[in-house]
């Protein structure tokens, strides 16, 4: 029996103990006429043999050459230690660290990752992680309706330029609560928030203003000014950040004259594979004063009973097991290991390594941009400066170069056209370090010839 | 046994020089976009890095290293084929926005994954994107709000909840807007019927409950409790973090559920990470299914194919930025085919016969069980209160000592209706002898209990460190290391905890 | 700098206290005229991500879909946990057990795995390993000639039914001790060894005989006879194994009248990727009146200073390191972590998951030559009963069909004609228990095409 | 800490059943051909093995977990990468006998480590197939032989060894037929040149070296050396196990060796593997390349080809079934990778810089360095003689004392000539906070040596047993384990150890 261990003596031997005949009289407080019968539907057991190969046919079908999507989930470098660590089964098979003698491992790794969080975006705190950059944002927004009960309005200002499914999970998991996001349309030549129409907001009562950093379509946003204005409008700032720009970037805790007091995001780019999009792991850091409303758990240093330095989950009555229905959060079990990756990522990279890649992903995105912008009809959609993704304008529809490009091996990007019909010709790019200046050439080459097949000039 | 912080190993200017660019090409990124001093991160060489999290490893319990009997929490055995073959480059370098056209293999897995939670639980139809059991939960109140409301039946906004439940309960019915309303236990531990008749109204949205509950009994009058929320034209709600003791035995649909969560990182040995990752599917039955969370896979002539908010207007919509803990899914996946229908039939007789195994055994050697007369499901409590008070021995002294004999402590005070209670879950992939070894080890406990009480609360004295002092921990909050230099202002000091 | 963790400043220290200006100094022992400028043949550094491209690019190449090669190399189903547990780093990058105390996991491993490679063989005593099949079978011959002083000849029988290539490396290891190895022919027919053959070199002073089981052809020597013979002539039998078969057949240890008293093998089999052919392990095993010239390491079990169970390496009298020019061996380095794998392979798949390895293998190899008889001109090449490789005779040269075979993604065994020219015709198969009926089907189907194509019936 | 074995884990009947054919189809091996009783392998479940041996691998020192001056062995960090690319499926499932057409992908790596390895040693050709350094000796003496042989100088028959030398060189000389002269080292540590003279002669096979030695110093006279030897008619044989020390500052060609090994596992930092594998691929100049042990790989027009006895008709032969440590040789061509140029120029760098370092450091100590008037190689002698005679404690102790203090001993008793040493080898990837660690735990022991000799004798006891019984276990020899039942007659005791 896979898995089970039980021979058929030591299952007699066990009924003898309870003083039961058969394992299925152990059911017999469950009435009978619930009772199931065979699960006939499911197929037959396949040893494990069968089963890798099976999984490795339906892996190898989805295998593609290059890939420049990124619109939340980038392609970098993993150095190779970091999942044959995270992977060792003290790391994967231990649980939620609620025995902190038995988990000092768990508890240390995550204490360090708190310290590398709270400095990559300049705040004091950093939980344990979120779900995903998404559900983060959604818990930022309800963090910030609890921290500014002065503000009665529960209205959140949300630029158009968030990645709508952000902007669509934050929607889903705070509308019942009766908070109410507002969009900031962007500019349609520079791809900014356009702060004309966020300051018409002025004087209405805003609880909190969403910051991208940078935006959906890459963008870099007028973070200062907007966090300023957020800020005399009495709002808290919420900046929603990429962490890998942070190894290069001004940290949110910077923004504007004060800085923005809290950040949230998501930690994919730091170690986490692409794997369809998750697991991945949501950050969510905060100013020192705001630590009560902070969601997620929380690790903190202290001492034993001789003096030793140990680790221990803390301030735990903020959460959904000691305060219930009180709590800040429902959330229980987060994203761990994925938070183990990642400190092994950053402390293998290091302030400098994290820059190299900040500065070597946007670079190679410039010179994707401006080698595509050498074919007919092609040009950067927008004005402003970016970090590692740009939107093309292409000649043709988007969409119609896709699935061309697929099938010579490219991802070529997304199609903006289903998230912004305005959009309809642009295609949403990116190039990370791993990209190197042949793949870039190969990438332009195919979009050239995919614009012409679908009717566009060369 | 210790290990200073990274932070501590590192030196000014070390690096990892083969995990980053050689070089860096000049940028354009206007200066006032930039950051004037680098952040705090290690500057560690290779073997540093290596070294430091291999041996911080070896400082956590693991399933793979201990018994670990942590009640509620299913700690079985996770397959390393399932890790193995979800980490195939195929799956892992697959982009969540990737063309459906290179996705096929991929969205195969989810699909057969939705027809196999379907099959074990009665419901009508499945939602894999909930990434852990609370946002199961987040989804499935909502779909029921979300169901009122869509029938103009907006007054109801109370979630019933045992009082029992798990945290999350009551943390989700208020997430989503909703008052929570908490329903006794009897004393035989299943739900107070009379209580619940006096609870439900027209203000009833819905219950939240899992079966069997979080004291290990499965409540026998379920049926009768989805007639009255029914009737009261509320919903149920099953929380599925316990289905691991009737996988194949009863289809929550036919206990009366209308939709349902399944921790994927319980029943289905995906493994818990130190804290997560998790899944928690969600699945209805036609009442509720045109609600659920998008995206779904659908299977057609022409391939599988996602079906998004447009295809399912009703949907309460995204819970995560794209497919969930995609992940873990494929994990769960693969460890259902390796079962397969006889070995998922298999799950709940030995994880039921282990915990009545323990149960009895226990009793036997002068525990108090919370239910003597009860069935164990494949968990059981104990209670300590008698030995608190005779000799001031509590259920965290006991748990501490069992770390000193190398086993996990079972779950310690929860359920906060059980005093000083043991929570104790062996799952099915522990062995008799694991089990008996156990046993012995509680035995001895229980009589150091009486004659060396001062080692019971010395305990643990084999771990990394001694107990700790949360106290400390939360009035002197300190959650980040600040480097000597800087430490002055920079350490957090003297908030408060609570 | 990768890999090196100094700074700058550091290396000034370090300088200071040595008293040295420059790292140069510390090579002024170093003649002048001995040094020699930059390595410029050896190309720049690269990333691991880099290198990383790059061997994916290789390792793609070689990919293949379906393997039919044995000629020992066996391509089993590795269960995950074996290489998962194998590549931790406290097995991986830890030294020979010379530290005992500090070694604990390394030499308890070793032990289990004693125990269960002498039961398998059916002897009193297992080594901790010698470096590949071929040299393990070099080393028992140089043994048997140690053992068997009374022999003067030197003279070991091997018959020509051994693998070509554990021939070659006996002789090119024992050559220069004046060892002389003599062929056995086989039957044509039935592709075992030539008993007649075998039994003229009666009375001629025979140091030792080899048996092979399964012979090179996958055929099952009369080995009970051959074993009896050699201790008719006073000569040692020597074993040479494969251990998958042993889930299955009789162990050495009870052929014959007494047993073979030397046992070897290739461990590969037991959990060991083919990877190209290493690194893999040998095996040897003996009675425990031989242990003094058994080569290689040994662990043994004993007690520390307060009586609690240990284990240390034991007989190093044995080795070189303390016996030096009269060591039974010049091994020093082995292969200890193909061992460790190999102990976990044995323990998850237990006495049950190897017979029934064993038994799948050979009939799925009965089931292949089934069906490949079917083809028109295509016939087993010998009539005696076989294991898990069959020789299939062709209808046109063997090697003819192993190119086309290979373009449709199937390696369709070993041509025979450079190892037996008389074999020209003879391609040797493998199907083992990773092989499906589908597999079996697409195999033959291929063959039936090739063959027609290089111009034989169809 | 301790582990019961694995096979008194199990039980009889238990398996782990997703690890082998679900079924057995009827076979049709004759009778007696089968064996009667299963052989004794482990009964056990996943669960239990996975947990077995993660448990022993906790009761390992190893480079991941602990520093490791281990001196001659190189103990420097085993780069992930290394291991990850060279475990690519593309790798670990070619089979050693595919055609050269599936194999270019292989056989361009291993090209290409050839061609590397031939600039840094100044070699013409290179053979991987040894499967260690001892393998890569015999390969070398081997050719030695065969060339005197080839050239009709059939008396040529021994082999001159300093008295310093590893054992595998003597051994090696026996294996080849050879007989072993041992020649004197002088006060200073280089070859005593005028035992040489007297040793060389027309019997003169060659000599073995290993330049820097194992004393840790560089033989300043080795062109001397060199011209003694090939004045006399004999062959010069680089033992290359600590080329760490010289790497791209001298090549072996350069120095006068005919032929040599380097031990990949050293000095390119494959895993050791708690043993093995290593690789000992051998490298030979103009003089003996033909001799080289085939299979090598050539590259051609149409691609990579190997070249077999049949090219190389004067080889030795073929030393391993397929193609050596094929694994391992990748691992090294990464590793080679990596470095580049400039990264394997720094290499003796920092060996070295770290030797003298720690030497130094020791010797302000008042640790006695055995050649104090001597630069360090890549490692270095303390002689505890001192010590040993003043107040007993034994170079031993300081061993066993150091695993106490968490940090692997270093090599001990070896060379046998410097009495009570400690050979120390820190390798150029370690830091010099973990030096400095080291330096404070002698010195340490160095005082407690003097105040407190019963602690020195009673090391070590943080590791999971304390010192072992040798004498027990060679006597009472227990070499596997037998269930109890059939105890009895089948352990082995009073095979005399020796
Ligand atoms: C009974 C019960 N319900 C719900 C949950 C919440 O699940 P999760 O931690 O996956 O969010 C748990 C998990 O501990 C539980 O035990
Ligand atoms: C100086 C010296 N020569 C030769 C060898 C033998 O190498 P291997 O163990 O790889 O056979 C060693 C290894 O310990 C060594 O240190």
């Amino acid at each position: 029996m896979p898995f089970i261990p039980h021979t058929d003596h030591d299952t007699q031997l066990m009924l003898q103990a309870i003083g039961v005949d058969a394992i299925e009289s152990l059911f017999d407080e469950i009435p009978e006429e619930l009772r199931c019968g065979s699960l006939v539907d499911i197929p037959a057991a396949v040893s494990e043999y069968e089963v890798g190969r099976l999984m490795r046919r339906q892996a190898d079908k989805d295998r593609v050459e290059l890939n420049f999507l990124g619109a939340g989930a980038y392609e970098h470098h993993i150095p190779a230690a970091v999942w044959e660590l995270t992977t060792r089964g003290e790391f994967y098979s231990a649980y939620t660290p609620y025995q902190a003698e038995a988990s000092q491992g768990t508890l240390q790794v995550i204490y360090e990752y708190q310290t590398m969080m709270a400095s990559l975006t300049g705040q004091d705190i950093s939980n344990a992680s979120l779900y995903d950059g998404a559900s983060a944002l959604a818990e930022a927004v309800l963090m910030a309706v609890r921290v500014e009960r002065a503000s009665k309005s529960k209205r959140v200002l949300i630029p158009q330029s968030v990645h709508p499914h952000y902007a669509a999970v934050a929607k889903a998991i705070t509308a019942s609560q009766g908070i109410e996001l507002v969009q900031v349309p962007y500019d349609p030549s520079t791809g900014r928030t356009d702060l004309e129409a966020l300051r018409t907001h002025a004087g209405t009562d805003i609880t909190a203003v969403v910051i991208p950093q940078p935006n959906v379509f890459g963008v870099l946003e007028q973070a200062d000014e907007i966090a300023a204005w957020a800020a005399d409008q009495g709002a808290l700032g919420i900046a929603l950040v990429n962490p890998t720009s942070l190894g290069l970037l001004r940290p949110p805790g910077e923004w504007g004259r004060d800085g923005v007091p809290i950040v949230c995001g998501e930690g994919q780019p730091l170690g986490v594979p692409l794997s369809s999009g998750g697991p991945y792991f949501g950050f969510l850091t905060c100013r020192e004063a705001l630590v009560r409303q902070l969601p997620g758990r929380l690790v903190g240093r202290t001492l034993d009973t001789e003096g030793k330095r140990g680790f221990t989950l803390t301030l735990q009555a903020r959460e959904q097991h000691i305060r219930r229905s009180r709590a800040t959060s429902n959330i229980c079990t987060n994203q761990g290991l994925m938070v183990t990756a990642a400190t092994i990522y950053m402390s293998l990279l290091g302030p400098q390594g994290l820059r190299r890649v900040a500065v070597e992903s946007h670079t190679k995105t410039r010179a994707l941009a401006a080698a595509a912008a050498q074919l007919d009809g092609v040009e950067p959609a927008f004005t402003a400066p970016y970090f590692h993704e740009v939107v093309l304008r292409l000649p043709v529809r988007a969409s119609a170069v896709i699935e061309g490009m697929r099938r010579q091996g490219i991802l070529a990007g997304v199609a903006l056209s289903s998230w912004y019909p305005a959009l309809a010709d642009c295609l949403l790019v990116c190039a990370t370090e791993t990209k190197t200046a042949e793949d870039i050439h190969t990438y332009v080459q195919a979009l050239g010839q995919q614009i012409e097949a679908a009717g566009g000039a060369r | 046994m210790s290990e200073p912080l990274i932070f501590e190993r590192g030196r000014p200017g070390r690096s990892a020089g083969a995990q980053f660019p050689r070089h860096e090409a000049p940028h354009e990124i206007p200066a006032q976009f930039l950051r004037s001093e680098p952040p705090l991160l290690p500057e560690a060489s290779e073997l540093d890095v290596v070294r430091h999290y291999t041996r911080l490893s070896q400082m956590n319990f693991s399933i793979d290293t201990h018994f670990y009997p942590l009640g509620s929490c299913t700690m079985k055995y996770n397959p390393r084929g399932c890790n193995s073959f979800a980490m195939l480059p195929g799956f892992t370098q697959r982009h969540p926005l990737a063309p459906e056209s290179s996705s096929q293999g991929f969205m195969a897995c989810l699909f057969e994954l939705q027809e196999m939670l379907k099959s074990m639980t009665g419901m009508s139809a499945f939602s894999l994107t909930p990434m852990a059991g609370a946002q199961g939960e987040l989804a499935g109140v909502g779909m029921i709000r979300a169901y009122h409301v869509d029938r103009g039946d907006v007054g109801r906004t109370e979630i019933i909840v045992p009082d029992a439940a798990h945290g999350t309960n009551p943390a989700t019915a208020t997430m989503c807007g909703c008052t929570v309303k908490e329903v006794a236990t009897r004393a035989d531990g299943d739900v107070d019927l009379d209580a619940l008749r006096e609870l439900v109204g027209p203000q009833t949205a819905g219950i939240m409950l899992t079966n069997p509950s979080t004291l290990g009994v499965f409540d026998r009058s379920i049926k009768i409790i989805a007639e009255i929320i029914h009737g009261a034209g509320g919903l149920l709600y099953y929380d599925g973090a316990n289905l691991n003791a009737i996988l194949g035995k009863v289809l929550p649909a036919e206990m009366g559920f209308d939709v349902m969560h399944i921790n994927l990182h319980k029943t289905f040995a995906t493994p818990h990470g130190g804290g997560g990752p998790g899944s928690g599917v969600v699945g209805a039955g036609e009442t509720l299914k045109a609600f659920l969370p998008v995206p779904v896979v659908d299977s057609t002539a022409e391939g599988f194919r996602w079906l998004d908010q447009s295809d399912l207007p009703k949907s309460i919509g995204r819970l995560s930025a794209f497919m969930g803990n995609a992940g873990v899914l494929l994990r769960a996946y693969i460890y259902m085919r390796l079962l397969g229908r006889e070995g998922i039939e298999r799950v709940a007789d030995y994880a039921v016969l282990n915990a009545n195994y323990v149960m009895a055994l226990l009793s036997k050697a002068g525990f108090d069980i919370a239910f003597p007369d009860r069935r164990a499901s494949h968990e059981f409590l104990v209670t300590l209160k008698r030995q608190a008070k005779s000799s001031g021995v509590t259920a965290m002294d006991f748990a501490k000592a069992l770390l000193d004999r190398g086993m996990h402590a079972p779950t310690t005070y929860f359920p906060l209706l059980v005093p000083e209670c043991l929570l104790i879950e062996p799952t099915e992939t522990e062995s008799k002898e694991t089990m008996d070894e156990f046993v012995a080890a509680m035995t001895e406990i229980l009589a150091e209990a009486t004659t060396d009480v001062a080692k019971c609360k010395a305990a643990p004295v084999t771990t990394p460190v001694r107990r700790l002092d949360d106290v400390r921990a939360a009035r002197q909050l300190d959650v980040r290391y600040s480097p000597p230099e800087t430490r002055g202002n920079a350490q957090i000091t003297n908030v408060a905890g609570d």
